[in-house]
């Protein structure tokens, strides 16, 4: 229906504005210092061009047919994860759903490796058997890359349970989208969250990437009350809002709520406002659900170029030194391409692996805690 | 006759129905505004707007679970699931709501409802996006459980499936939605519980459905080509189920293969050959093979994906163990 | 756990404190005048003892073997059911969970045929098929009857979409239980009523029956956050508390939050706090999870202890004529038993009958709106 | 030996292994302060404290799938299904996170994961209250699905599932819980995949599982008074499948009939007719015949129940047909 699509672009570009707003009233705006050294910051914003150059080679690789299935990039929403994984320390677990890509590489997993998966090659991440939406690295705390929307959020809060229980003194950072919020996985998960939360059983952190659409559906289409943060409220989880493209405030806010969750054994969850400067996924080609003239507002409020104008106004960089570090990581998105192009297809052996531990493999009882 | 593509005569039948019948309404994910995900709502929501193309939020149990509400207050709603695969979280309302109302109601409620959506792998989601779930499906009382493979059928049947006053579990063939074929202009519908015989033949009966019948065919000519005459079976209908057909045709041919993209424990291919063994017992000279999907969850990688489904040479390798095999007798060889 | 267990006591019976404190803070004391006539109460107490007494009738049922499977009694809660569908007008649709014999009775289905069904009888109100927890009675409005925890609650949200789709002027009265509110089913369909509602959609009337137990598990042990009617807030939907054992409170807020619901199209959402005097069911002989002392507590606010009160306070009532509706009442209960115990096991052919329709019945084009 | 319920060989299985390895702990609705509906966890709360028996809100999906992710870090959960009927809101978790995680995540993770409960009917709960799940889970590559039928195999059986570094479905006959047998104290374990021969016999192979045990013996009996040896199979364990066993019986008996409570069509006795068909097709005397509940939701009046279910006579009628049908060849019939 024309109206109803007319309607939806009209309340679309409103909460852009809206987003703006909430940018302003912000802490740094505030005139708090900044938590992050200069010298950090340009090292963020190496990690965020990164990640941006290796989604844009992704979908290249997708164009060209190189990359099978399904492919979510993130450009757009670096910030997010960039500020949140900041906080990540040795025993925290992460989860995300399918657009996982920036995860991975911020946790340290290899860009060869990762584009070898999306390639579906046998160096992949994960052996080639998951592709773009099943990132996994459990040796940089990456417990994955989940296709279904919901789905992963009741395994962070059993993560979360489990290293309390285990007191590992590890949290679980749990990032979610918009989309998900609506889910009977999110309703349950974040009750038991709570709840357990109460007895210092679950340092758990939701991270919600709002980045206003589920697919094609905006918030404002999907429930009628849109403030997805309080949605908190019905299972005792404290919550707190954040400029999601902005890192400096992400970085602060994810400081705070980080030690806050680690120190409690309590949940917390974080709202990000940030936006999908691509479309859904490789299929989503019509966007019909939002205007161009509402992407070149978010444009405007990229992170990677807000970012950018930080560094240069506090002269923690010059533009050669930013477009050197654009080339570095250019030349490293290159090499990963090539090394995914170049590897060998999985061995067709692996076809079977991977299914049990073994045949009927049953180890000596009390093997005991551990992972 | 008009050549349609699969995706267009699904549309026409529903199109066509919402046109006669008001108590048709679509409810589903991004099916409106956005044009559905594999575009087979396209446009919909301009013809009939939103009140009757509800694009939902990703809540697959409540959504479903309103569309049965809907369905016994005097609506005939279509779901659309983005895909099957989303449809586990709605499992509880399909099989124990829509499936059993009627029942345990003593007959006071009917569920007139389809779920439809595109089922089966093929292009590479992996895992979590790819099953066949006919046999799943299948298991219970209350459904009806169809897999129409060709255009003209997913008309036909998708007009059966809407007017049918039970529960229908409505599974498209998610490669063939860009396939073409004859589809009849207007108002005709295919009943359920009738499979097709998609090519005669006497020497082997070769029984599928979905994406798997046009792999039969060509497996079929491939075995002209040696002078082996295969008859191959669109089986259509899951639940009703029609054993009729392929008794028959085992009966003519003795030998059968059964070709699935599921797995192969507890499935629509088990049931076939227990059908077969059943009703056909002394006609059998042989084993009835099946030839299944790979006992792996769906691997990302294009090589391993195609060797987790049924290939072209796999079939050819059972129909000849099933040809070649010397009939026996379980007298001569005790 | 000898400690949790104390621990759950202990927060029961404060919580059994609070309940009297609102029902103080309630309309009627704030000295509104009552909505109803004695009359028109005193038909409802007539009511209110009927299903009482059917539920004693029923135990004994169970107790003697002649009712099997589960078997979950309303005692306690007669108020809430009573006050609410009070409200009934035709056309509107009733739904609620497995203890529904009262609602059934209450909507007019006869007890014989209502006692029959729980002894399995082919006399039964659906033909001796569902039990105890399946009653239906559509002539009536009521739409079942659901032994899955929460599995109503989307059904009942998309018959209000129907009910206002086809401009019926009908409204959906949806009990739910205080257990139900942690299910997953419960978020998705309330958020889908929340956002039909605001098109005018949704005539939903959420009931939450809140006796304070899912089972064995107290409210405070099931969230966090144990202000039930609040969770609405998350779907944009209005909600009110009311005393659940106070008849008069009841009907007044059933009034008017039904009217509400019937000129806007949109849902809203009554916690009713009320308490099981019984045990959960059958099974539940132990009741570890609540003291005596907590069950004397409540029978002080046994709904129609009083309602008693309140009747012979205004005159509405003597002590005799109380006693002969409590007579006639029991009369009707024993005439159900007999008539149960008398019918015939359905015959055996119903086994198959209302699976399907028809064997492959496809009716005709168009056949048109309607049920 | 000791004497033991079904009940309490399987509580002492979880409460020894508990003692042994603090990484076990039990989640589900009231199996704490309430003791567990069918007190199989009566007093573990006492024993073991509140952060090892974790009483849940009535929320399947979440709290199945919080213990998925407390497998896959470091713990053994093991989640209490109040009844296996409710698992279908959590079908999701079970199938698409339990099933595949090894799988799609490169072998990077294990779920050492039990979700234990009664399964079947036979006590008049009606439609939603009565399934038999067997084929329904065993269909998926990744799970393990074991269905025990004596109070020694419970023991054996939940430890070996505890231990398992896979995801286990435990399906407990519900109808059994009060039945007793002997039971080894201390630690034992029984094996996955591997059938049990309940009671030797030469003429038919009766096949079952779960408390259709039991009526297999009862009708084993019943016909050796007319001088037929039956050899009762308890298949015990769904998935992995001791396809051996049975084919091995088969062999001996020429004959055999399967019995389920669950339904017919797509189900394990039609993988179980499959399976003799294909591996024993030349000793095969005369069709598999099998034997499964009526094909409606489970009604609730007793009388009609009883019909629903498998009887000793319609099992006794199945043998007979089985075994006085003239054995034919298909050479000859045609
Ligand atoms: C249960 C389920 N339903 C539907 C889908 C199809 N689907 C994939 S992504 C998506 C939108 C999710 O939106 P959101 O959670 O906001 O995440 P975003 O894509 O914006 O990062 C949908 C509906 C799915 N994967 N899972
Ligand atoms: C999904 C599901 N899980 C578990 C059960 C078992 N069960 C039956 S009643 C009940 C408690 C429900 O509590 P509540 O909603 O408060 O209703 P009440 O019994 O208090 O009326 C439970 C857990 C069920 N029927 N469905
Ligand atoms: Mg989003
Ligand atoms: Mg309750």
């Amino acid at each position: 229906m024309a109206t109803t699509e007319r309607q939806g672009r009209k309340s679309r570009s409103t909460s852009a504005r809206k987003a703006a707003d909430r940018a302003k009233a912000n802490g740094k705006e505030a005139g708090q210092p900044p938590r992050v050294k200069n010298d950090a910051l340009l090292d963020l914003y190496r990690k965020m061009v990164e990640v941006r150059l290796f989604e844009d080679a992704a979908q290249r690789g997708f164009r060209t047919g190189k990359i099978g299935g399904y492919l979510h990039v993130y450009s757009g929403q670096e910030a997010v994860a960039t500020g949140f994984l900041h906080e990540y320390r040795e025993g925290d677990r992460i989860i995300t759903a399918y657009r996982d890509h920036a995860h991975a590489l911020l946790l340290g997993s290899e860009p060869k490796a990762v584009m070898a998966e999306l390639y579906g090659k046998g160096t992949g991440l994960v052996k080639g058997k998951g592709g773009s939406m099943h990132l996994f690295d459990v040796a940089n705390g990456f417990m994955g890359g989940y296709g279904i929307v919901g789905g992963h959020i009741p395994l962070g809060v059993g993560m979360a349970y489990s290293l309390a229980y285990r007191k590992t003194g590890g949290i679980v950072q749990l990032f979610l989208g918009d989309g998900a919020i609506h889910n009977g996985a999110f309703h349950e998960a974040a009750n038991l969250a709570g709840l357990w939360g109460r007895d210092g059983l679950n340092p758990t952190l939701f991270v919600i990437e709002n980045n206003q659409y589920g697919m094609g559906t905006s918030v404002e289409r999907s429930t009628a009350m849109t403030d997805l943060g309080s949605k908190f409220d019905s299972y005792g989880i404290e919550h707190e809002k954040v400029d999601g493209m902005d890192l400096e405030a992400v970085l602060d806010c994810a400081h705070r709520a980080a030690e806050r969750v680690r120190e409690s054994g309590k949940p917390f969850a974080v709202e990000a406002l940030t936006y999908r400067l691509v479309p859904h996924g490789a299929a989503d080609f019509l966007e019909k659900y939002r205007t161009k003239e509402e992407i070149r507002e978010w444009r405007q409020r990229d992170p990677i170029g807000l970012l950018e104008r930080t560094l240069l106004e506090r002269d923690a960089a010059d533009e050669d030194a930013l477009k050197a570090i654009r080339e570095t990581a250019k030349a490293r998105s290159d090499e990963a391409v090539q090394f995914a192009d170049e590897s060998p297809d999985p061995d067709l052996t692996e076809l079977t692996t991977d299914v049990y531990a073994g045949e009927m493999h049953v180890p000596a009882a009390g093997s005991g805690i551990g992972e | 006759m008009p050549v349609k593509t699969y995706r267009d005569a699904l549309k026409a039948a529903m199109a066509e129905e919402m046109q006669r019948d008001e108590s048709v309404v679509l409810l589903g994910e991004d099916i409106g505004v956005y044009g559905g995900t594999h575009l087979v709502t396209n446009g919909l929501i301009d013809e009939f707007g939103p009140k009757r193309v509800i694009d939902t939020p990703i809540a697959e149990n409540g959504f479903t679970g309103a569309a049965i509400g809907m369905a016994m207050t005097g609506l005939k709603p279509i779901v659309e699931m983005m895909t099957w695969n989303f449809s586990f979280l709605a499992a509880d309302q399909i099989i124990q709501n829509a499936a059993k109302l009627r029942y345990f109601s003593g007959g006071q409620v009917s569920v007139p409802l389809v779920i439809r959506g595109p089922n089966g792998g093929g292009v590479q989601l992996s895992a979590q996006h790819t099953h066949s779930l006919e046999g799943f499906y299948g298991h219970f009382p209350g459904l009806k459980v169809v897999s129409p493979a060709t255009p003209h059928d997913v008309k036909g049947m998708m007009l059966s499936a809407i007017r049918d006053p039970d529960p229908v579990i409505f599974l498209e063939a998610g490669a063939l939605y860009g396939t073409k074929g004859e589809v009849e202009d207007g108002d005709y519908t295919v009943p359920f519980g009738k499979a097709r015989v998609a090519r005669e033949g006497t020497d082997i009966s070769l029984i599928g459905y979905g994406r798997q019948v046009n792999l039969l065919l060509r497996v079929a000519d491939k075995l002209a080509e040696d002078g082996i005459e295969g008859e191959v079976i669109d089986l259509r209908s899951i639940r009703p189920f029609d054993s009729e057909t392929i008794v028959a045709s085992v009966r003519k041919t003795n030998r059968a293969v059964v070709v699935q993209e599921q797995w192969r424990w507890f499935s629509v291919a088990s049931e076939v050959a227990a059908i077969i063994q059943e009703q056909a017992f002394d006609e059998l000279d042989a084993p009835v093979e099946r030839v299944s999907g790979a006992e792996v969850p769906a691997p990302y990688a294009r090589n391993l994906e195609l060797a987790a489904f049924p290939s072209e040479q796999q079939i050819i390798d059972a129909v000849q163990r099933v040809l070649y095999r010397v009939a026996t007798t379980s007298a001569t060889t005790r």
